[in-house]
């Protein structure tokens, strides 16, 4: 499979994330975002960092620069598209996914290991995951606090495009296993197409046992099944 | 020719900021503390002498960039 | 302008200091070049008042490439690989405005890594409040830690490590540390030395403001009540440009464009081209017209001596000016030339086609006084403590009194807010002994760690000094690393004052000592004077930032428990010392008397002993036994675990609470495998250790034998209670 | 009551996010831009009918926590 990864100025999990897909086997290319074109890709992923500083609305700045025109064609015509946490915003301020993500409601940066649950297991992205598996990953963002309307909420609930929820050890989604105030534990979600997922937490950083653990592997593999 | 743009949130999005901030008035012992909502704030000095023609301009920075129509509303005055 | 008095004053030099300055020119200066001089020779950046001791420490060994000096100190640690790091205050802006102070800190320390051609890998930080409960803490505390973590998260470097202590001592002048450790191959160092006559001299990076000018001065004078006046100084933080500046410059590196390279830190423009023409022996000549400017109409004398962040300067090699300028245009940066080096041994400065200021610079640099001052070593305090008293409290009160303290709180609430897993190599984060960094593609590692003492040096500035190299040494022994070379910035009040300045000079022969016997090179470092208010000085607190190195990675280790029936082995004996404890401080307001007294043969003989264990993968979990004695060492170990503890009562006991809070040093407690047991204590034997056999791990209770019972889960509980509810 | 409080960098402070948000607007092909500032903005209810006692109030709100006062301006409207 062939990954572009878009970097914007101030991308700094663009690395890491090559990383993650190399050692997953696919063909990756960094974009520069003063790119025009991009390079034949079957999944375009938008690292996580702080683009233009996270400067007026995180993700605001690098949803209008000169790559993005491709990335939505691409999104388009059906390509896969991974945003993490700064490519979640970026997503949500170019209108490939609805919402938006506010500030944490703790006001505080927020980087330590959560619980996510696999909410949708039948999705490009989350195949090779068991359905209500519960996976310990890291999270790192300012402004993690999803928030959409009423209907699209329900579009959300409806389609089953929330795929992953923030919850505790023992699986339990409430107020308290919520680390940033998402509505309903909203962790990632989908397009109604399914070939866009935006999540807050960074699967790259769970790839390496000798760092963290390997719960991101699948998201990564499903996508090559 | 100057104005301002004032960012506020729209009335149903939630402001985790304003309310933050709020509480943390209240128990610095603020009383009669009713509402408090945070946006942004900005000053923009064009060069246009024309007041429509440099109101547009502002109106479309706001537009392409400076708000999120999504959630927010905005308001141009000139200064 | 006639230089009056007044004005010589105004800018924090003595009138002596003003006749040398005439002296050296042969005439008055005018006043942008005593603004010059001022930034020059004030401590901040001449050492004028530390120099002397500072020349005392050892600064070499085989693992050294670069020594103090240079914008950082690099140690080789195997194959092609060396580690560039640092530690500097930002003291004094922090208490001003403690986000942009600490930000800024964060963002001023990294450019000394980077600008050494290293990657910047890790960030830590040592920051000092005052009391809890002092009104200004809380938002001080607030401030900082998000200023550190804004800046750091932002540019993408984990911020891994620190300290964060209490003590009323900084009501009035809190201290901001910053650390940076960063990545080079050893044939792509970069230095700051200049070289050759005519090459180009080139500004990068964010435009000229007004900001912080004065700034080194500010940060070397002493606080009172006009303090006030002097705010407009502070300086805002640019994370993001600073990314984009790192990247920049990272890339031109890769090829052999860059002759020398200097970033623009304290007194900005006036010291970093002064300082490449010194160590070139060279002259500089600048035309300030080209300079990139914010505001309008600035002055010659406002560029000299800003302090705009985010800035670096470059001497270019010959014909490199277009290929190096697309670099810096492809990440939206200006890249200018503002002037060339000369062979006249001058700073010149043109503005407006006029020579508006030229100064040998042998006069700023090797010519800035250097003062032997006045000190004498303070009288230790008496300690008087009826032991008896100690009879009326419980162990376990006084365990969860301790643990529920601000010093010893569980800090969480802190680290959680700083990205420490970013870069993806982070194999151990804060929480522990040290935290460790894998190289980059390599399956070996680096650990670091930042400590202090300032009570122990506070009650004998020579044994604290001792003490916290041997502190910082043991925390790297700790997660299995072979410790190679410190960092150190030396936090110190009024160096005018006779007692200051032997406390200054009382430590460092402290520091000295230990490093020379353990073979722990200082290679970097940082002295900030003038910390207090009002002829108030803070206690002398010197920090000392270590690097150590892990030569073949497996599983990392640290002081969480791993197994339950494990035996616990103390290294090192318990004589009691209580005086200067932690335990004599939370629980009777006491500081009096002396710090432990350190044995720099059993200090050495006992981690390298430790070390060779760990190293022998015989040891499940180590940690170190400081601040708070073997019991909350214990108690660390079990809180962060899912196993308890069950710990024997020793046989010979003189007092409780002296064995289990006392300071004794250069002890560990070890967790070993039953079955490892034997050999364990063969090798110790072997190697004439002293250790007792303490107890074991079980499942959930933290038990001391007839004394405490308590579950770790409330231990946990009680230990994370503080920052939560301040 | 209501006010709205407006908050704005003093004069010589940098101003990265005014700076990243301009150089934006300008490669977005927008003219005439000559300089941008940003700053923020509150929407502030009080329960409180004396407009001096109410004014009091917002400008302590201000001083104690919404404003920055050494890298900061403010202002302070009745809406
Ligand atoms: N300001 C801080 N930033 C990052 N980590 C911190 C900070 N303060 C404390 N820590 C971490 O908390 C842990 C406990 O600190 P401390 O009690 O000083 O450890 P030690 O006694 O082993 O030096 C350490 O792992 C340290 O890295
Ligand atoms: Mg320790």
């Amino acid at each position: 499979m062939r990954s572009s990864v878009i970097v914007f100025p101030g991308s700094n999990c663009d690395r890491d994330i090559a990383v993650a897909l190399k050692k997953m086997q696919f063909k990756n290319q960094m974009v520069w975002h003063k790119e025009t074109v991009l390079p034949k890709s079957d999944l375009i992923v938008l690292p996580g960092g702080f683009s233009y500083g996270d400067y007026l609305r995180s993700g605001a700045i690098a949803g209008k620069s000169l790559i993005i025109e491709e990335v939505i064609k691409a999104a388009k015509a059906g390509c896969f598209i991974l945003g993490i946490c700064n490519g979640f915003q970026i997503l949500t301020e170019t209108g490939l996914l609805k919402g938006t993500l506010l500030r944490n409601k703790n006001l505080r940066f927020i980087n330590k290991d959560v619980q996510i649950k696999v909410i949708n297991n039948k999705t490009n992205f989350s195949n090779k995951y068991k359905k209500d598996q519960i996976l310990k990953i890291n999270i790192a963002h300012n402004e993690g606090n999803y928030f959409t309307d009423p209907s699209h909420l329900e579009e959300l609930r409806k389609e089953n495009l929330i795929i992953f929820k923030y919850c505790d050890v023992k699986g339990n989604i409430d107020e308290s296993s919520n680390p940033n105030g998402s509505l309903e534990n909203i962790a990632g979600i989908l397009n109604s197409n399914k070939n866009i997922l935006g999540m807050m937490p960074h699967p790259e950083r769970m790839t390496d046992e000798m760092i963290s653990n390997n719960d991101g592997i699948n998201l990564f593999s499903s996508l090559l099944n | 020719m100057k104005f301002s743009v004032t960012v506020t949130l729209k009335k149903d999005v939630l402001d985790p900021q304003g309310k933050v901030i709020k509480n943390t008035l209240n128990d610095m012992g603020i009383k009669n503390l009713n509402n408090l909502r945070q946006g942004k704030y900005f000053e923009i000095e064009v060069n246009e002498t024309n007041l429509t023609l440099a109101e547009k301009t502002v109106n479309e920075m706001c537009k392409k960039l400076l708000v999120n129509l999504i959630i927010e509303d905005y308001k141009i005055n000139k200064i | 302008m006639k230089i009056t008095d007044h004005i010589v004053e105004k800018h924090g030099l003595s009138l002596n200091e003003y006749k040398e300055i005439k002296r050296l020119l042969d005439r008055e200066p005018n006043l942008l070049e005593l603004g010059i001089f001022s930034a020059m020779w004030n401590e901040h950046c001449s050492y004028k008042s530390s120099k002397v001791h500072l020349k005392k420490l050892p600064t070499k060994g085989k693992q050294v490439i670069q020594g103090p000096g240079e914008n950082a100190g690099v140690i080789d640690i195997g194959d092609d690989d060396a580690i560039v790091f640092k530690i500097e205050s930002h003291n004094h802006p922090s208490f001003i405005e403690p986000y942009q102070g600490a930000a800024t800190g964060v963002g001023g320390i990294l450019r000394d890594v980077f600008t050494m051609g290293a990657r910047p890998i890790a960030l830590l930080n040592s920051i000092h409040f005052g009391s809890p409960k002092h009104f200004k803490t809380k938002s001080l505390l607030n401030g900082v830690v998000s200023g550190i973590g804004g800046y750091g998260n932002c540019i993408g470097v984990p911020t891994v490590g620190g300290e964060t202590k209490f003590n009323k001592t900084y009501n009035e002048n809190i201290l901001v540390n910053a650390m940076a450790v960063g990545h080079v191959k050893k044939n792509k160092i970069f230095y700051s030395k200049a070289k050759g006559i005519n090459k180009s001299v080139i500004y990068v990076g964010s435009k000229t403001g007004r900001d912080g000018i004065h700034g080194a001065s500010m940060a070397s004078a002493e606080f009172d009540e006009n303090s006030d006046e002097k705010k407009p100084t502070v300086q805002v933080g640019d994370p993001f440009t600073e990314k984009l500046l790192m990247e920049a410059c990272l890339e031109l590196m890769q090829d052999n464009s860059i002759i020398s390279i200097q970033d623009m830190g304290a007194a900005g423009l006036t010291s970093s081209s002064v300082e490449m023409a010194s160590k070139g022996g060279l002259g500089i000549e600048l035309d300030l017209d080209k300079i990139p400017c914010r505001e309008e109409n600035m002055t010659p004398y406002e560029m000299m001596l800003s302090e705009s962040q985010e800035r670096m300067l470059i001497i270019l090699e010959d014909g490199k000016h277009q290929k190096s300028k697309e670099i810096f245009d492809k990440w939206d940066l200006d890249f200018i030339k503002i002037g060339k080096t000369t062979s006249t041994n001058n700073l010149t400065l043109k503005f407006n086609k006029k020579i508006v200021g030229e100064i040998p610079i042998d006069a700023l640099s090797n010519q800035a006084p250097m003062y032997n001052r006045e000190w004498k070593s303070r009288k230790v305090s008496k300690f008087n403590f009826n032991f008896k008293d100690f009879k009326k409290i419980k162990l376990e009160d006084a365990l969860i009194k301790i643990l529920t303290s601000p010093n010893h709180s569980n800090k969480d609430w802190i680290t959680n807010q700083y990205d420490q897993s970013v870069m993806c190599d982070t194999v151990q984060k804060s929480g522990s002994d040290a935290a460790i960094l894998r190289i980059h593609n390599k399956d070996k590692a680096i650990a670091v760690s930042v400590d202090s003492s300032a009570n122990y040096c506070k009650s004998h500035p020579f044994s604290g000094g001792k003490q916290i190299v041997c502190e910082n040494w043991r925390n790297l022994i700790s997660v299995g690393a072979k410790p190679l070379a410190i960092t150190n910035c030396l936090n110190f009040g009024n160096p005018e004052n006779k007692e200051i300045m032997g406390e200054f000079a009382d430590c460092l022969e402290g520091i000295k000592l230990s490093c020379e016997f353990l073979k722990y090179p200082v290679v970097s470092g940082n002295v900030s004077f003038y910390n207090g208010t009002n002829k108030k000085n803070i206690y002398p607190t010197p920090v000392i930032g270590g690097v150590g190195l892990i030569r073949k990675l497996s599983k990392p280790l640290n002081h969480i428990f791993q197994k339950e029936q494990s035996n616990l082995i103390l290294i090192g004996k318990t004589f009691g010392h209580i005086e200067q404890s932690c335990f004599l401080k939370e629980i009777y307001s006491l500081d009096e008397g002396l710090p432990p007294e350190i044995n720099l043969l059993n200090e050495k003989n006992n981690g390298e002993c430790v070390l060779k264990l760990i190293e022998k993968k015989l040891v499940l979990s180590a940690h170190d036994v400081s601040d708070g004695g073997l019991l909350i060492a214990l108690a660390e170990m079990a809180m962060s675990s899912n196993y308890g503890a069950k710990i024997k009562k020793p046989k010979n006991l003189t007092n409780l609470f002296k064995y289990f809070f006392g300071e004794d040093q250069a002890r560990y407690i070890l967790e070993i495998e039953k079955k490892h047991c034997s050999k364990v204590e063969k090798i110790l034997k072997d190697n004439n250790i002293y250790y007792e056999n303490i107890g074991f791990t079980q499942k959930e209770y933290f038990e001391i034998e007839s004394e405490l019972k308590i579950s770790i889960k409330d231990l946990f509980k009680i230990n994370n209670q503080w920052y939560n509810n301040y």
